[in-house]
């Protein structure tokens, strides 16, 4: 973990209620996909925590949606503002349990993480699925930025406006080949999606978690959860579990 | 020069700022982020007979200037914080480390801290008596003077060091319940624990924590802190530790004067792991601008008539 | 269509919106600035029997979200009250008033309210039981369930109008004493007055009110305020005000989601003076982001169980 | 009185403590020399009071003295910034019962009120002269602005560094000619200033008070004192009262 003043590069809306931020600063903690930054806001006294969406050199990309007013408030941020972030936070992904053909699930402002993990994975020569569930057609983001860098997207909304009509769990079972069609699995979502997650997939996996945080560092056991291998703070040995571990 | 030595109950502090419990682990945690041997001395998590997860979450609600905690007194239960914890703390600190304890029952309390007094490590015992006391009915053993000092008295028969008590602020005179400890025998008071409150989901009509209320602290309650302190080191002759919002070391020198002999920094330490590092590190500054040389000289002199 | 209509103690409110005692003056003062018609009502200055000064100045010190004061009750006494406030106000409030009673004693409290009662402009008695009983040696009223109740029943003697009970938060169990006001016959609670508090001045080393102690008011104690909201209208079957740091319309809809029938808006008033014209204007829009189509469904919705 | 948002002009430092602040906006309550504006600083729960130095078109000036953590973080705020600042508030000097020569008699950040009051004097024909008083000669500002606008400056300094050595009573007796040399006053600054004033002053005259506010607007009853004519509000009814009411 590392306290550092990062400088706001960009602050861009990609949809109604989803806006990008690059940042730039010391990004020397962010070490994993999966993990997340916790940012001070003035006249707020708790941090926000965001996941990081990508990290290159110096430069934090996040991805937020307006939730209350904390992140409502981060909409007028303008370039050149420095905002006090703490980074390295959580454990993030472990990509060397992939196998071949990983799949990746994403829900809503669960996607944001899974966007550097597939870089990665793309990167050590994985073949790689993207599941990105939406409410709408409207609010789609990144669907580009997926394909991008090599990654095959199925795409799915609730209304049905574009793609598989239905949950991400729906849009799961188009996918077919030997076996399931995936050797393992990462998601990041709301947690009913996750659940479905769980239920629905064939393999192992790791699932990352929300939770209302205190300190977002492991200081004060307000984001604990019970897990088969005893209790865990989301923050600090999650937001990811095992697909082994969770307990509902 | 300026001098921020103290003495607590006899023990030497090279500054009086400690870590409140609940928000610093039991230290090595932190000790990962900075050299926590800059303290006075810290307060670890709430420690009880038995393990326990605590209650379900949410169990954080931000507040204005603050939050709600409900985190129910999740430890690992003494036997491991004294097998394991305490070794790993004895590994990056240096000190004598103060033991918060919990307890539901007179019995767990003296369980506890007679186990705890025995570690060479432990420095003072604080006894947290917010909780709710489930032979009692359900009030907290913190809000009857009476219940207060059985505590205190049961606590004081199987201990050698000495024994701080920490007050809840959620009654009507604290420092009735504060003089019944010192006459029970408590060696210090520690005060405030949070206070309680609520927050609801507007989107859902429901409390954001699933324990429906929890405990306020921060900045927002450092008023009503400043004024339990003040009130009650007038009350009492044994020390007062004093806590609730500090955040800074001029807030530190507030509660000293209002009659603080250390002071504990609980929720700003969640905001910024670095503070406790920080305030020790600006004490002298902000002593010399305020042309203080000594923190022992300071303490309770808003107390003093002109 | 959004419906802020809501009824207090059988008198039809356009909106839930009361300036609270003491930010308010005796309502003429701040029709200068808008017309306070907007209103659902407003609680004037708390009148005692004699003029008071109030306490010496400094009188207000700030803190972390709020602010602390000790005013101490200035008012010109209830006779000037009737004769040249209310007449002023009658100029430009169509409405009812609530009537702020304080008093040092069961017989001033009888006093004022039998005379305020019989003004046609007064809608409400809101009884404040928070200040110290003179006879009953420094405690307040508010602090012990037997004392608030000979309040309310000296007070409903001799009068006809609803009498609401303003509680004070600086004790052990609220519920206990709205409980106590209820049985006595109570019309309506109305909570929370001020939590005590103090600050220093580091310069000198002294209080900064010239009283020592105050009263902290504004958003640091919401939580607070609305947890005991929450208990109370949990327990009692009368209406329950709802107040303490309440600043937009957001919060009126948390305090009576909390329970509260109507909610008081104090301290945001002296930073803001146009902030209850702002809430009740932004009331529907905020109501129709959350789909609530009347505030008077949503009062107490956090207490049922699913 | 009025809500208005302004936009800072300027905002220099004129000594080691003492800044200057212009400020564009909607000036039209501001009536009276003497009157005061009260302002919101983010962060902060109350407003800051803070006297009108000089008003023209919509240009506000006020000098602040860093006093604690609100003014210092004023000194921060750079050009463009906006502000919510309540404007119109208190009495203000009557300067119709000034004579032909007042005095204006002002002390450490009491001065800045005495600007607009003696422009306008000035402007109306008097002869107006005005005693400063300050602790050393680094601390002293707006001397020469006094004089540019046909103002008699009398410095005293408690060092003696420059001008009179003492109390701006000391630089008061130096003022000779007909009567006491003077025919009325206007005073502003730290209450024993004030006092000593009060007792040194051979004419009738006012005298502008401080007092911790709550709201500064006559709301709250935070500010009050005792006169020989009732109970005032040093933000409604004050913060000039005439000498002649002032109790100790
Ligand atoms: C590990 C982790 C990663 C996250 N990553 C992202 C991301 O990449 N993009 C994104 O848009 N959101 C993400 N979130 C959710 C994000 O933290 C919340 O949406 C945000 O804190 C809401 O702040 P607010 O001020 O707008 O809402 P408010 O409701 O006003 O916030 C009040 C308080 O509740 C907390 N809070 C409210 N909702 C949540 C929530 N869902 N999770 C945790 N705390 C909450 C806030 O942090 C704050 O303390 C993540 C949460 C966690 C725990
Ligand atoms: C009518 C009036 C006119 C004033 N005009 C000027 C002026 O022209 N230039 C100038 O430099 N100062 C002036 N002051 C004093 C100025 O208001 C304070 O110096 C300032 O509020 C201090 O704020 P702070 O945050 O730096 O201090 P802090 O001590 O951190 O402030 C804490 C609280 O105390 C209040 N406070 C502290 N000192 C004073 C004080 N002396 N008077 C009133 N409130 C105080 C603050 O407003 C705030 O609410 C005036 C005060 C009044 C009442
Ligand atoms: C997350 C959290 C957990 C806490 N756990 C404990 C605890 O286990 N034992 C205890 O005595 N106090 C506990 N407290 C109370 C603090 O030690 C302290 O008394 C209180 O928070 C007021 O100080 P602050 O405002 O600086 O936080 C806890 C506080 C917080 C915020
Ligand atoms: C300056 C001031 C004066 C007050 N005077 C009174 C009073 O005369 N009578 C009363 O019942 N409450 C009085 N109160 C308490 C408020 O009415 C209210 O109960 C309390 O401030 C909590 O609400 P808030 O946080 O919105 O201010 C006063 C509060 C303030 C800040
Ligand atoms: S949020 Fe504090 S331990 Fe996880
Ligand atoms: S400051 Fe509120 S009445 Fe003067």
């Amino acid at each position: 973990m590392k306290q550092t003043i990062f400088t706001i590069q960009e602050n861009k809306q990609l949809t109604e209620t989803t806006w990008r931020m690059k940042l730039k600063g010391d990004t020397s903690e962010i070490i994993s996909a999966g993990q997340f930054v916790n940012i001070k806001l003035d006249g707020y006294f708790l941090r926000r925590p965001i996941s990081v969406c990508d990290v290159e050199g110096d430069i934090l990309t996040i991805i937020y949606k307006i939730l209350g007013r904390g992140t409502e408030e981060m909409t007028h941020f303008h370039i050149g503002k420095e905002l006090d972030i703490l980074t390295g936070l959580g454990n993030g992904y472990d990509l060397s349990l992939s196998g071949d053909r990983p799949v990746l699930i994403g829900g809503g402002v669960g996607i944001p993480p899974l966007y550097l993990a597939a870089k990665r994975l793309i990167a050590e020569g994985r073949n790689v699925k993207a599941v990105l569930g939406y409410n709408t057609v409207d609010e789609i983001y990144y669907e580009e930025e997926f394909r991008e860098i090599g990654c095959e997207v199925i795409i799915a909304t609730a209304d049905g406006s574009v793609g598989v009509k239905g949950f991400v769990t729906d849009a799961l079972q188009t996918i077919a080949g030997e076996d399931c069609g995936y050797t393992y699995f990462y998601t990041c979502g709301p947690e009913p999606m996750l659940k479905a997650v769980y239920n629905a997939t064939k393999t192992s996996g790791q699932l990352s978690f929300e939770e209302r945080m205190g300190c977002g560092f492991g200081a004060c056991m307000g984001c604990s959860c019970k897990t088969v291998t005893g209790y865990k703070r989301i923050c600090k040995e999650g937001p990811v579990l095992r697909k082994e571990e969770v307990i509902w | 020069m300026t001098d921020t030595k103290i003495t607590l109950c006899g023990i030497e502090l090279e500054n009086p700022v400690i870590p409140a419990s609940g928000t610093f682990g039991y230290g090595y945690e932190m000790a990962e982020y900075y050299d926590i041997n800059c303290l006075g001395t810290f307060s670890f998590k709430g420690t009880t007979k038995e393990e326990r997860f605590g209650n379900d979450t949410p169990r954080i609600a931000e507040c204005p200037s603050g939050l709600l905690n409900s985190v129910g007194l999740q430890n690992p239960g003494v036997k491991v914080v004294i097998r394991e914890e305490l070794p790993k703390l004895a590994l990056v600190f240096d000190k004598k480390v103060m033991a918060n304890v919990s307890g539901f029952s007179v019995d767990e309390y003296v369980y506890v801290c007679e186990r705890l007094d025995k570690e060479r490590q432990v420095g003072w015992l604080e006894v947290n008596i917010s909780c709710p006391n489930v032979h009692g009915g359900g009030m907290s053993f913190g809000t009857d003077p009476n219940q207060a000092a059985s505590v205190v008295k049961a606590v004081k028969q199987v201990t050698t060091k000495p024994v701080i008590i920490k007050l809840t602020p959620n009654v009507t005179d604290i420092t009735s319940i504060a003089l019944a400890c010192e006459e029970a025998g408590a060696d210090g008071i520690s005060l405030i624990n949070t206070m309680l409150g609520m927050r609801i989901d507007l989107k859902t009509g429901k409390p954001i924590l699933a324990n429906t209320t929890g405990g306020l602290s921060g900045p927002a309650i450092f008023p009503v802190a400043l004024r339990m302190v003040y009130d009650v080191a007038k009350a009492v002759s044994i020390p007062v530790i004093g806590m609730g919002g500090v955040s800074s070391a001029e807030d530190v020198i507030e509660m000293m004067m209002a009659g603080a002999t250390a002071v504990q920094v609980g929720a700003a330490n969640l905001v910024n792991p670095f503070i406790c590092q920080d305030i020790v590190n600006n004490l002298p500054d902000v002593m010399a601008k305020l042309s203080i040389e000594s923190l022992e000289n300071i303490i309770g002199i808003s107390q003093e008539e002109f």
